[in-house]
């Protein structure tokens, strides 16, 4: 299997995705600066964190419309796995590679702290290593992580099981005490309609070794990578 | 040279005192023209000259078999094994905090990050050390929610965590709040880029964002005392750009792993001028600018505005002239200006042109040399008597006692500042605030760094000997108390107007005592610096010397941190 | 030529924003301000010089970045 | 009643956000487009019903809150 890291001006954790990567694949995924033309062939796209063009006007709206991104959108479109984490969210989201927005956190404030993902869908390329309901200790770390979308979007995106992560306690109680930003729900990440693309908040690739505090975040990498290859 | 007359209004204006100016003519034979009185003013202000503090820095401990590099460089370095090195700093941006505390605080985080990449490191840890008014004064929450989100604004996008700290609350600080901001950085200890310009004949290069007319005179200001008027006479505060300058940061890294550098230094306060001037005095050369080939990004700017603009994400450059091309195809790929805007020369002279005139033409290494030098009078911080413990009361209800303790705003808990900063990115944060000094893994190996700052300013106030020995002392537990050795410190000096010999006398006392420490220790000092006129109408600051401590740990995995781990487990208590 | 755009947040959108500073004001003692919605206001200075030209490509400029017509609206002024 | 306020920046003052757009736009094949300046604009639904005392009421929410007058300029349109 074979992955590709795009990485954009101001993009800043592609290095942690990287090594997450590195770690459950055995091999370095490419790292494609945002000026190359060409995607170069691969299973797995990842759109890492960081604020990609300062995030200024909106997050991830500038990214969103660079040429390389009309590269991953037409890749996806075929099949090919792309995940886009924290900035990746909202740059992918922005593109319309998945539906809704993520609006500033209600409080206002960056937030970086540890919190609890409750797995709602196991049946993906993504989350096959979770169990159903698992609860994860997983890092965020972002300004605008407060996802909404229109309510008849979110009955359809329901009904079709398509939200991969609920912020909840720890025990798994989903309760907006437990929900950093705001989100509509508690929805930490989402996928597309045919479950190719995870768009989510949290690191997952800051939760890998158990100096970072938890390794809940491997079984995502570890999952893509079995499903991909 | 100038059509302006300087009046001996202007030379105030300045911030020259008569004894000053008479120096300048001395040292030109001439009367100035207005850029390089310009010049004269920022290169002897407070801020660059440290002519009040210098004769005391001296006393500070500053050697050790590892320090590689001491004060007198953008950063300090110390060699930390393995053929790596540790690059740190603190600085302070007080006052243009207190005017606009989100630009203020994030432009001073901006400058401390420049100061260690210019040194060829890469920023792995950020620290802020803070001191806000009194929590009831309407103006500390303003303040306190800029700051704090000035730092994380700029620290979170650089992807640089923010990972220690500190926050004081006192009435001291009402009209005269402090943020000190700390960078820790990686190199490799045989890779460390200095600002000595070196090479007559050698391109001078300007690298990052265009220059307006930000923050003009901000380094003078910086050493000027607060009146209440200063709220209406604000001057221009700069606007900072994090994006532009990770693109810095990136392209200059970038840049510093071939070998086309000759010497580098960020454009800080004061802009220009001291980028320009420090770089040719270390080297012992002159230098020849032409300001028509300076990027800027307003029309008409003046050799004047262009000299003393501290606009931000700035940085000056003498390369080897072969290595042009290499760099500036690195500068257009990260999409930041890159300008070759003059040359060294062997005259000694800083020479200025525009529109083909020459603006200033002065010799450098004066402006260095014969910077004023002041031994202030000052008088010692008069001893208090010692209060014995049992000569207290013994309050009736402890456990009320406890909670009114824990609540009060100098010992709460302090999350809400460091969960506004991403202290997470970059993967190796191993011990997150809230211990007792973080804990930073070096890429690829067991071993981390352990970064704390402290200063209690109170016990500075009521003896700033014993003050200033125990803020480095309380590093030095910081550090040993997560397993880490400790090697070296940084530290930012605020104090109030260094002009009343009671502020020079805490200055004095808090630097013996932090020499002492120091030397007790063998713990030295390796960069810094120095904020005075930290008062409002004649109130000064409690005296106020931050430390900022970096110790290293064999392996991160044997570090030790506060919580109780389980219950039944025995509690010891060290110490006298 | 100069052009205006003002993007807004469409209605039923909710604006963390606008809430915010609602609250902010109710506590800074401003009484009986009911709602705020904050939205962004951008000038741009443009080489066309033909008003028709230019309303179009600012229009095209809209659509594609400056708003997210998901959930933003934009209106367009030109001033000469 | 109901307030407009335009919050901008000072001239001169660098506006990293007009710029990455304009670098942008430029990226995405709009020509011609010289400078471009983002500000604020803020919709406020005033319980007040008098022109005067709203007007003196929002110009104080500004000078408090809605803009930092240290860098940024304000200007205010009241619509029934
Ligand atoms: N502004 C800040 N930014 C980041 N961390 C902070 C900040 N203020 C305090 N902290 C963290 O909170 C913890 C407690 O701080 P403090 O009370 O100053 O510690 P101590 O006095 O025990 O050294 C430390 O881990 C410190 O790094």
């Amino acid at each position: 299997m074979k992955a590709a890291i795009v990485v954009f001006p101001g993009s800043n954790r592609e290095q942690d995705a990287k090594a997450a990567l590195s770690k459950a694949l055995g091999t370095e995924p490419v790292m494609v600066w945002h000026r190359d033309s060409e995607l170069p062939k691969v299973d797995l796209v990842l759109v890492p964190g960081g604020f990609s063009y300062g995030d200024y006007l909106r997050t991830g709206a500038i990214a969103a419309h660079s040429p390389i991104l009309r590269e991953v959108k037409e890749r996806a479109e075929k099949g090919v796995a792309v995940i886009g984490i924290c900035n990746g969210f909202q740059i992918i989201t922005e593109a319309g590679m998945l539906p809704g927005v993520l609006l500033r956190n209600s409080h206002l404030k960056f937030v970086c702290r540890n919190v609890h993902l409750k797995v709602a869908t196991t049946q993906t390329l993504f989350t096959s290593r979770y169990e159903k309901d698992q609860v994860l200790s997983v890092p965020v770390a972002h300004h605008d992580g407060n996802y909404f979308v229109d309510d008849k979007t979110l009955g359809e995106m329901e009904a079709n099981d398509q939200i991969a992560f609920r912020y909840c306690a720890p025990d798994g109680n989903v309760a907006v005490e437990h929900n950093p930003n705001g989100s509509l729900r508690n929805i930490a990440g989402v996928f597309n309609r045919t479950k190719n693309v995870l768009g989510m908040m949290p690191h997952p690739e800051n939760a890998i070794d158990p100096l970072q505090g938890s390794t809940d975040g491997f079984a995502l990498f570890q999952g893509m990578v079995e499903a991909l290859s | 040279m100038s059509a302006v007359k300087i009046t001996p209004e202007i030379v105030a204006e300045h911030g020259l005192t008569s004894d000053e100016y008479k120096l300048v003519l001395e040292i030109m034979g001439r009367e100035p023209s207005m850029t390089e009185l310009g010049i004269f003013s920022v290169m002897w202000s407070e801020h660059c000259s440290y002519k009040s503090s210098r004769v005391w820095l001296k006393k500070l401990p500053t050697k050790a078999a590892w320090v590689i590099q001491g004060p007198g460089e953008n950063a300090g370095v110390i060699d930390i094994g393995d053929g790596e090195a540790a690059v740190f700093k603190m600085e302070s941006h007080n006052h243009p905090s207190f005017i606009e505390p989100y630009q203020g605080a994030a432009t001073g985080v901006g400058g401390i990050m420049r100061d260690v990449f210019t040194m060829g490191a890469r920023p792995i840890a950020n620290v802020n050390a803070l001191r806000f008014g009194e929590p009831e004064d309407s103006k500390t929450r303003h303040l306190i929610a800029g700051v704090v989100a000035g730092i994380g604004g700029y620290g979170n996008c650089m992807g640089v965590p923010t990972v220690a700290g500190e926050v004081n609350f006192h009435a001291s600080y009402n009209g005269n709040i402090l943020v000190n901001a700390m960078t820790v950085g990686l190199a490799d200890a045989d890779k460390i880029f200095y600002s000595a310009a070196a090479g007559v004949g050698n391109p001078v290069i300007y690298v990052g964002a265009k220059t307006g007319r930000d923050g003009i005179h901000g380094a003078t200001m910086a050493s000027a005392e607060f009146t209440d008027d200063s709220e209406e006479k604000r001057p221009t505060v700069q606007v900072g750009d994090p994006f532009t300058e990770k693109l810095l940061l990136e392209a200059c890294l970038e840049l510093m792993a071939t070998d086309a550098i000759v010497a580098i230094q960020d454009m800080g306060a004061a802009g220009l001028t001291s980028s320009s001037v420090e770089m040719s005095d270390k080297g012992g050369l002159g230098i020849e600018l032409d300001l028509d080939k300076v990027p800027v990004r307003e029309t008409g700017m003046t050799a004047y505005e262009i000299m003393l603009s501290e606009s931000q994400e700035r940085m000056l450059m003498v390369l080897k002239p072969e290595a042009r091309e290499t760099a500036r195809a690195i500068f257009e790929k990260w999409e930041l200006d890159f300008a070759e805007i003059g040359v060294l020369t062997d005259t000694g002279h800083l020479v200025l042109k525009k529109n083909g005139k020459v603006e200033a033409d002065m010799p450098v290494s004066p402006l260095v040399d014969k910077a004023p030098v002041y031994e202030r009078p000052w008088v010692a911080t008069p001893k208090q008597p010692e209060i014995a413990a049992s000569s207290l009361p013994v309050p009736a209800d402890i456990p009320a006692v406890l909670l009114q303790l824990l609540g009060s705003a100098d010992l709460s808990s302090r999350r809400w500042v460091w969960e506004q900063y991403d202290h997470l990115v970059m993967g190796r944060t191993v011990q997150r605030p809230g211990g007792d000094a973080a804990i930073v893994q070096l890429p690829g190996k067991p071993k981390g760094l352990a970064i704390t700052s402290d200063c209690t300013p109170r016990y500075c106030y009521a003896d700033p000997h014993q003050g200033g020995a125990q803020a480095v002392a309380e590093t030095w537990r910081n550090i040993t108390a997560t397993g880490a050795k400790p090697l070296a410190i940084t530290d930012n000096m605020n104090f109030g107007n260094p002009q009343r010999p009671e502020i020079m006398g805490q200055f004095a006392g808090c630097i013996e005592g932090m020499a002492e420490a120091c030397k007790a220790l063998d713990y030295p000092v390796i960069s810094g610096n120095v904020s005075l006129y930290n008062e409002t109408n004649g109130k000064g600051i409690l005296p106020t010397p931050v430390i900022g401590g970096v110790g290293v740990i064999a392996d991160v995995g044997k570090s030790v941190s506060i919580p109780f781990k389980e219950a039944s487990e025995t509690v010891l208590l060290i110490g006298e | 030529m100069k052009a205006r755009v003002h993007v807004t947040l469409k209605t039923g959108v909710l604006d963390p924003q606008g809430r915010a500073i609602a609250h902010a004001l109710g506590t800074l003692g401003f009484d009986g301000v009911q709602d705020v919605r904050q939205g962004k206001y951008i000038e741009l200075d443009l080489a066309e010089t033909d008003k028709a030209k230019a309303k179009s490509a600012v229009d095209q400029m809209c659509a594609k970045l400056l708003a997210n017509t998901v959930i933003e609206n934009y209106s367009i002024e030109l001033v000469d």
